[in-house]
């Protein structure tokens, strides 16, 4: 057997692709933060909130109207922007004239009730949610076993990754919303409906969210934690990316999972805390993130 | 006569997280039904129960257990999921000289190097999962282990006690790998087991992690590949949360299953009106716990901790739960634990018929042996 | 957190109404007997729980409200300095004074630590960089052996403060965290109150210009920083004493947003704020923690609404209502 | 004929602090007025609270016939207001082009990019730098050349002139003259009295949040001695 | 009146040079700046001013060249160290402490000097005994009836007074001052002129400008700078007659 670094090279190659799957969620979270961080300069504490929403929504359309994985990838991230884009209009629009934190504070205690709602209603642990019957099964790549399902995760969340960077950074959206982000009223005198675009941010990157969810559904179970359990690594995803860097949410996103998973070959201890020391030494090397912009 | 005009009976334990659905607030149904079963009062006094939610933390714990004992006249402390959570109120209880009644942790230390004149354990603990599940694989033909273990306590106690059950009989560990509680993704300590080549992957975990690990066992073909997967806690809740298209099969070991005869039929029958769903023996272990406390009371006339306690330590236990248990002087209960074997999808015709029961493990071989649980008290 | 955040507001304005000072004495001489008496009336553990509640918060707005650094990771400092203490007791046989000063010191050095690295950002960056450190701090606690995992360090013993005062009388204890209460407060009062409180605070202002002016903004911040480490690690460190545990709790994120909505909740920026935040919070949950109804939900719903309609806090809101206005308070919003 | 721009007992405030006191000025169709006044009159909130910015207000403004008050802000520029505001906002997220490109057209009318370039050549050599990058008059040039795409029909300047090099300020004092040949109408609000007194056709003075003096340029040299008084020109 | 003193070169750099990312908006400058005397850069938007600025006080690192102040080599010296040595800057785009008061905006510069900075232990009202210093600057400079207003509520231009007061407040030895003038009225550029002009007769000053009556009025020596290069220099009416300064900059009126 080939070995690579002291390890079966299957296992090294079954492991990367593990990784590339983590990746492939953190990319999706941490891409939907950056949106509205980048945008709306709001840490969005609710991320793993909306993620979780994402999914239950998804079940609940299953359980309760029988609608497909199908029908939910597309409803779900739907019913969540919309709920989300409420809540901004008639919430956390009222913060931004304030200073940032208090962004973060709202959505802080936005996240807590509604996992805290969902918990009290569904308890704590998981409920399983069947991955559609086109995705079930799974190939045998040589060195694994591939379920179905987890590659068509990675490839989607590409997918999804690549139309959100083009949306934001090459059409003048993007520019209009870069620019409300410092001056809001200056932008907004020029005729631009500033609080509709907010919204509308909002809501993308809270759909984002729950596409998120939808996807991870299947694998992780539907559970009122799963959000909280994954949205601080996000966090520091997205600050190794370089806060607000659309790009460097995406590619820290895979590469952290990447990273994540070969910890867990060579150094399993570790595997919980090698991003965050990912993190601490690229903050040290670069203050602004591998991506980020000195601001 | 009491101390303060009644008797009051605290159900500590985790309602909201990874274990809600292992006790939760099923086990203080149970202890209510309990208390209604025996009539309400005991001595003349009315019997109360209250319940908190631990959140599997110990300092929550403690600071509840505190604040019952101090401010809310509550005379004893049961269930106590978490073998944290229940080795802290045992302490605490011990200081302040209140009986606890633990029917939810898993740990061996209750009632070892941690035991205390007043604790006691009820229901099951590692070293009954590990003789019951460990010895039924090995004796199997599943001689060589691979473990994927929560990185706590209760893991490492749980992944220990099952080892070297393996190796008394003969069988060899090929290695472990921990993974952090409430973990949702498997995938790569299963591919580890897998490269492993071991015949059996031990999952030294419990309640929401055994779940998880279990389904995407099935995902990434583990069992289609030959390994077998031995989920040492497992219990009637975590088999219904999972299916029985998934659970089908495994090996477990609980000290009680519903539908053994009609007795537990019917206490199942009823409990399940209560709850909408069948007991399992956290559920179960916590009514016979209830139970057994208030004969203490009746027969000691007196619910002060010292008599209660010799009471507790002299009955026999003959309930739903247990026959003719008996409390060692460790505190360690000792009776029957069974071992399972999951039906499959077609084979269960009723609903929550969800066990074969394959043997009863007799309680001194299931529980170890007082004097060399390392307990002080045991002379 | 620039310039949205209410400004100092007890501090050095000449107040209108002469009996404005003369009220404030009254209420803090009230307050204090209450605090006195306070072991007689309530359960003492709950009282000497809300003190060191109110004594973290009152560290972290040290931060927040005279900085105006948002740090979302002071759960490491709280909650490791509560492990220092009780390993320092449990395993070392240190009395429990010198117990606290390790916890102490062991925060401080957290704080210089995570300060170098975090203070290299400002605003959100800064918060999201002390949040991410905590919870790598938080998994090291989970990973190290002398803090014994999920089972905490147990039984810790409350031992005999000066070698002849036993700690396990309850009432001892009381006036023993009572004392470093108060003197903790008369020390944070002191540091904003002072003219290193005044860089800090046009630090905050306008950090360029502070350069301009030539003053070191990082040592500064840094100073703000450790110091309110070094204080919150006091919080964390009697309050392993008072419960005898130390456990993963106190370290976790959550812990650290708990300490914002007590000092956003009782204001942010003001003395007694945070005292009346954390009260006001640890009651709360006290209150929750035995009824059904889940205590995140309520605590995320107080943020919401706090933060919405109430950002100045209670005694923020208070000191800025007519009443308050007349009685003398300014708040400069 | 009805002037383009007409504002009567305007009031505003800043929270609680009332700043302007029943303003009232009106402007006609392609003629440019001036307001001058002493730092701290009132000037930039006049012209903040026209454009709806600053919205605790009462009072009256009409622009080509319609009623403003009651106009949300993000309309106010397809009305065809155009404002300029003194502190500048170039966008730092922006490089110089996209914040060129931003505001959207309004009406036709507007210069085209080449035009801008041609009036402004250090806005096309440093086209795809940040924003605020620029020095601090290229980003007065930036906020002013920015206006001028959309097409808007009355600009709204603060001190369009502040901390421009004289060169550029004899160009823009240029650019306004022959935006107003083409029928522009300005509301100027100027401190550098010596290019105001060139280019406008009429003044306002501004005092404590009211106007205190209304004159054509015509008048001006017979009332040199009152803003001397005034403003110590 | 007062007496001047002798002028002698406190601050100079040396092919100063600054690149962006491939442009350069520096390049090789000397410049030697005099005590006693009041020296003016000026020159078209965007020549390098500001930038050479902030490469005089460090608040960016120049690609190229020397920097003595003072007779001490500061190229690699921070911002705070040289504030703390005793160059002082204001900038181009208004900078007060928002909320505090005229008076604590003040005050604050006042206490570095005075050794009331890291002092956590003293009362506030140890700063009290800065208020009389505070007082004389705030009232030379017209600020006296906004002593207790937050700097936020002041007009613009009052905000560029108040800064020029803070600054003077540290009683640099050299003082860098950017468009000091810039939106305020006649009546304030007039006293700022003569405050300037005071204030140079034991300072250094160096000040970028665009108000040439100003800069023709009170400026002992001139510096023009064009796409970042020194194009001309000497006194006023020397500078102001060459061609080049007059095409890139002046124009054609004067
Ligand atoms: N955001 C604000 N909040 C409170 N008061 C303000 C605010 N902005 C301006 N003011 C006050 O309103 C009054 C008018 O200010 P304004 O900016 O309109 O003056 P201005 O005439 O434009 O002066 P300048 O020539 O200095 O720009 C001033 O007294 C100022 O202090
Ligand atoms: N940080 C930076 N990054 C990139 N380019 C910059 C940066 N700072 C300045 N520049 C560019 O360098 C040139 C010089 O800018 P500077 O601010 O020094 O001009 P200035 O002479 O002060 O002009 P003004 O009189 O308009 O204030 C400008 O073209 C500007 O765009
Ligand atoms: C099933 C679980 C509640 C076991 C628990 N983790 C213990 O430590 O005992
Ligand atoms: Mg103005
Ligand atoms: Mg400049």
């Amino acid at each position: 057997m080939m070995m690579i670094f002291g390890i079966p090279l299957q296992a090294f190659l079954g492991q990367l692709l593990i990784g590339l799957i983590n990746g492939s969620f953190y990319a999706l979270l941490s891409l939907g933060l950056a949106v509205i961080f980048g945008l709306l300069r709001v840490i969005n504490f609710a991320h793993g909130a909306q993620y979780m929403l994402g999914a239950f929504v998804a079940l609940l359309l299953l359980t309760k109207g029988g609608a497909s994985y199908w029908v939910a990838l597309v409803a779900s991230p739907i019913i969540v922007g919309l709920v989300s884009a409420a809540i901004e209009r008639t919430m956390l629009s009222r913060l931004y004239k304030l200073d940032h934190l208090y962004g973060l504070l709202f959505t802080f205690g936005l996240a807590l009730t509604i996992e805290g709602t969902f918990r009290y209603f569904f308890g704590a642990s998981g409920q399983p949610y069947p991955a559609p019957s086109q995705l079930q099964g799974a190939v045998n790549l040589g060195f694994m076993v591939l379920p179905i399902y987890r590659g068509w995760v990675v490839v989607l969340s590409m997918l999804a990754c690549l139309a959100t960077w083009l949306l934001i950074e090459k059409t003048k959206l993007g520019s209009y919303l870069r620019a409300a982000t410092e001056n809001p009223v200056l932008v907004q005198s020029f005729g631009i409906n500033v609080p509709l675009l907010l919204t509308l941010t909002y809501a993308l990157g809270a759909a984002l969210a729950a596409f998120a969810g939808v996807l991870a559904a299947p694998i992780y179970q539907v559970s009122p934690l799963m959000g909280t359990n994954i949205i601080i690594v996000v966090f520091a995803v997205v600050v190794v990316g370089g806060m607000g860097s659309i790009m460097g949410a995406i590619v820290t996103g895979y590469m952290l999972g990447i990273a994540e998973g070969l910890t867990k070959v060579f150094y399993p201890e570790a595997s919980n805390i090698v991003i965050f020391v990912i993190m601490a030494i690229v903050l040290i090397l670069r203050p602004a993130g591998l991506f980020g912009k000195d601001v | 006569e009491p101390s303060d005009g009644k008797v009051k009976i605290g159900i500590l334990n985790d309602q909201s997280g990874v274990y809600a659905d292992f006790g939760g607030k099923f086990s203080y149904e149970a202890a209510k039904m309990a208390v209604e079963d025996y009539g309400g009062k005991v001595l003349g006094v009315p019997v109360e129960v209250v319940t908190a939610d631990h959140q599997n933390k110990p300092d929550i714990a403690s600071n509840i257990a505190r604040q019952w004992y101090d401010t809310e006249q509550v005379d004893t402390i049961m269930e106590l999921t978490t073998s944290s959570v229940g080795l802290a109120v045992q302490a605490l209880s011990n200081e302040k000289k209140k009986i606890t009644i633990n029917t939810g942790a898993a740990s061996t230390d209750l009632t070892g190097k941690q035991c205390t004149p007043y604790g006691f354990h009820w229901v099951y603990d590692t070293h009954a999962l590990a003789v019951g599940t460990g010895g039924a694989i090995v004796e199997q033909g599943g001689d060589s282990w691979f473990f994927l273990t929560a990185d706590y306590a209760f893991g490492y106690s749980l992944e220990e006690n099952t080892a070297n059950f393996v190796k008394e009989k003969g069988g060899k560990v090929l290695g472990a790998v921990r993974h952090p509680l409430a973990t949702t993704d498997y995938s790569s300590f299963l591919l580890q087991a897998q490269s492993s080549g071991a015949k059996v992957i031990g999952l030294a975990n419990a309640g929401m992690d055994t779940q998880n690990a279990i389904k995407q066992a099935a995902e990434f073909g583990i069992v289609q590949g030959g390994q077998r997967l031995a989920a040492l806690l497992f219990t009637l809740a975590e088999v219904h949360g999972l299916g029985l298209e998934a659970a089908q099969g495994l090996t477990l070991t609980e000290a009680f299953y519903w539908n053994r005869d009609d007795e537990s039929r019917a206490f199942g029958k009823r409990f399940f009106e209560r709850t909408g769903a069948m007991p399992n023996m956290v559920h179960a272990g916590t009514y016979s716990a209830v139970t057994s406390y208030l004969k203490a009371v009746e027969a000691a006339g007196t619910d002060e901790t010292e008599a209660v306690s010799a009471k507790l330590h002299e009955l026999p236990i003959n309930d739903v739960f247990a026959k003719g248990g008996k409390v060692a002087a460790n505190g360690r209960m000792i009776h029957d634990v069974y071992l399972m074997e999951v039906k499959k999808p077609g084979e269960s015709d009723v609903a929550w018929d969800y066990y074969n029961v394959l043997s009863t493990i007799p309680g001194d071989v299931a529980f170890m042996d007082p004097a060399k649980s390392g307990c002080p008290l045991v002379k | 957190m620039s310039h949205h955040a209410p400004a100092v507001s007890d501090a050095n304005t000449v107040s209108a109404h002469p009996q404005a000072s003369l009220l404030r004495y009254g209420l803090l001489a009230i307050l204090l007997a209450l605090l006195l008496a306070a072991p007689f009336l309530v359960y003492p553990i709950f009282v000497m729980k809300l003190l060191c509640f109110a004594l973290f918060a009152s560290a972290f707005n040290l931060l927040l409200g005279y900085t105006g650094l948002l740090s979302f990771g002071h759960a490491a400092f709280f909650g490791g300095a509560a492990y220092f203490t009780a390993h320092a007791v449990k395993e070392w046989g240190v009395p429990p004074e010198i117990g606290i000063l390790i916890g102490m010191a062991g925060a401080a050095v957290l704080g210089l630590l995570m300060g170098l690295i975090a203070l290299r950002r400002q605003g959100i960056y800064f918060t999201m960089i002390t949040l991410a450190l905590a919870q790598m701090f938080y998994f090291f606690c989970l990973q190290a052996s002398f803090t014994h995992g999920e089972d905490g360090i147990q039984s810790v013993p409350r031992g005999h403060l000066f070698g002849f005062i036993d700690l396990s009388v309850t009432t001892n204890m009381y006036y023993f965290v009572l004392a470093a209460f108060l003197i903790a407060m008369a020390v944070i009062w002191r540091f904003i109150n002072s003219p290193f409180g005044m860089i800090l605070k046009s630090i905050r202002e306008n950090e360029n210009r502070a350069i301009s002016l030539g003053y070191s903004v990082v040592h500064y911040k840094l100073g703000a920083f450790v110091m309110s480490a070094a204080l919150a690690g006091l919080a964390g460190g009697i309050k392993a004493l008072v419960f005898q545990f130390a456990t993963l709790t106190d370290v976790t994120w959550q812990m650290s947003g708990e300490v914002v909505l007590m000092t956003l909740l009782g204001g942010i920026g003001t003395i007694i704020g945070p005292i009346f935040g954390a009260g006001l919070v640890v009651a709360l949950q006290n209150f929750l923690a035995t009824s059904d109804f889940p205590v995140t939900v309520i605590t995320g719903v107080v943020f919401m609404v706090c933060v919405l309609l109430f950002r100045r806090g209670l005694v923020g809101e208070f000191y800025g209502s007519r009443i308050g206005r007349k009685l003398g308070f300014d708040h400069r919003v | 004929m009805a002037p383009l721009l007409n504002v009567a007992g305007l009031q505003a405030w800043y929270g609680e602090s009332h700043v302007l006191h029943g303003v009232d000025l009106y402007v006609n169709e392609g003629e440019m007025i001036c307001i001058l006044g002493r730092n701290g009159m009132g000037k930039t909130t006049t012209l903040r609270t026209i454009m709806g910015i600053l919205r605790k207000r009462s009072g009256e403004i009409t622009f080509a016939g319609q009623d403003m008050m009651s106009v949300p802000l993000h309309k106010s520029a397809r009305a065809g207001l155009g404002f300029v505001p003194e502190e500048r906002g170039i966008f730092a997220t922006l490089s110089v082009e996209e914040n060129l490109m931003l505001p959207p057209v309004v009406a036709k009318g507007g210069m085209s990019l080449e035009e801008i370039y041609e009036l402004f050549p250090n806005l096309e050599e440093r086209r795809n730098s940040p924003g605020t990058k620029l020095s601090g008059g290229e980003q007065q040039m930036l906020a002013m050349a920015r206006i001028l795409r959309t097409g808007a029909r009355c600009l709204l300047l603060d001190e369009p002139t502040e901390g421009l090099a004289p060169v550029i300020i004899q160009r823009i004092g240029e650019v306004l003259v022959k935006l107003k040949e083409r029928g522009m109408t300005v509301v100027l609000v100027e401190q550098n009295f010596r290019f105001a007194s060139k280019i406008a056709d009429r003044f306002y003075l501004m005092d404590h949040g009211q106007m205190v003096a209304e004159f054509p340029v015509g008048l001006l040299p017979e009332r040199m001695d009152m803003l001397n008084k005034v403003l110590g020109v | 009146m007062h007496q001047q003193d002798e002028p002698r070169v406190v601050l100079s750099a040396r092919g100063l040079g600054k690149d962006f990312f491939g442009f350069t908006a520096v390049n090789n400058v000397d410049l030697d700046v005099h005590h006693a005397r009041i020296h003016a850069l000026i020159g078209p938007n965007g020549a390098g001013k500001t930038t050479v600025f902030n490469l005089l006080t460090k608040f960016l690192q120049p690609t190229r060249g020397k920097i003595t102040l003072l007779g001490t080599d500061i190229t690699n010296t921070k911002p705070d160290k040289i504030a703390r040595m005793g160059m002082v800057r204001s900038f181009q785009i208004s900078a007060v402490f928002p909320h505090l008061t005229v008076l604590e905006n003040v005050r604050v510069a006042l206490q570095r000097p005075n050794e009331l900075a890291i002092q956590f232990w003293l009362p506030l009202s140890s700063l009290d005994r800065l208020n009389g210093r505070a007082e004389v600057l705030i009232d030379e400079l017209g600020l006296t009836p906004y002593r207790d207003t937050r700097a936020a509520d002041l007009s613009y231009g009052r905000k560029r007074v108040l800064e020029i007061a803070t600054t003077l407040a540290l009683d640099p030895e050299v003082l860098l001052l950017d468009e000091p003038m810039a939106g305020m009225g006649q009546e304030d550029v007039r006293m700022v002129a003569d405050i300037i002009r005071e204030v140079a007769r034991h300072r250094a000053v160096l000040m970028v400008e665009h108000n040439l009556s100003v800069v023709a009025d009170i400026c002992h020596h001139v510096t023009v700078l064009q796409r970042g290069e020194i194009i001309a220099e000497g006194d006023y009416a020397t500078v102001s007659q060459d061609p080049r300064v007059r095409t890139a900059y002046m124009g054609t009126e004067d």
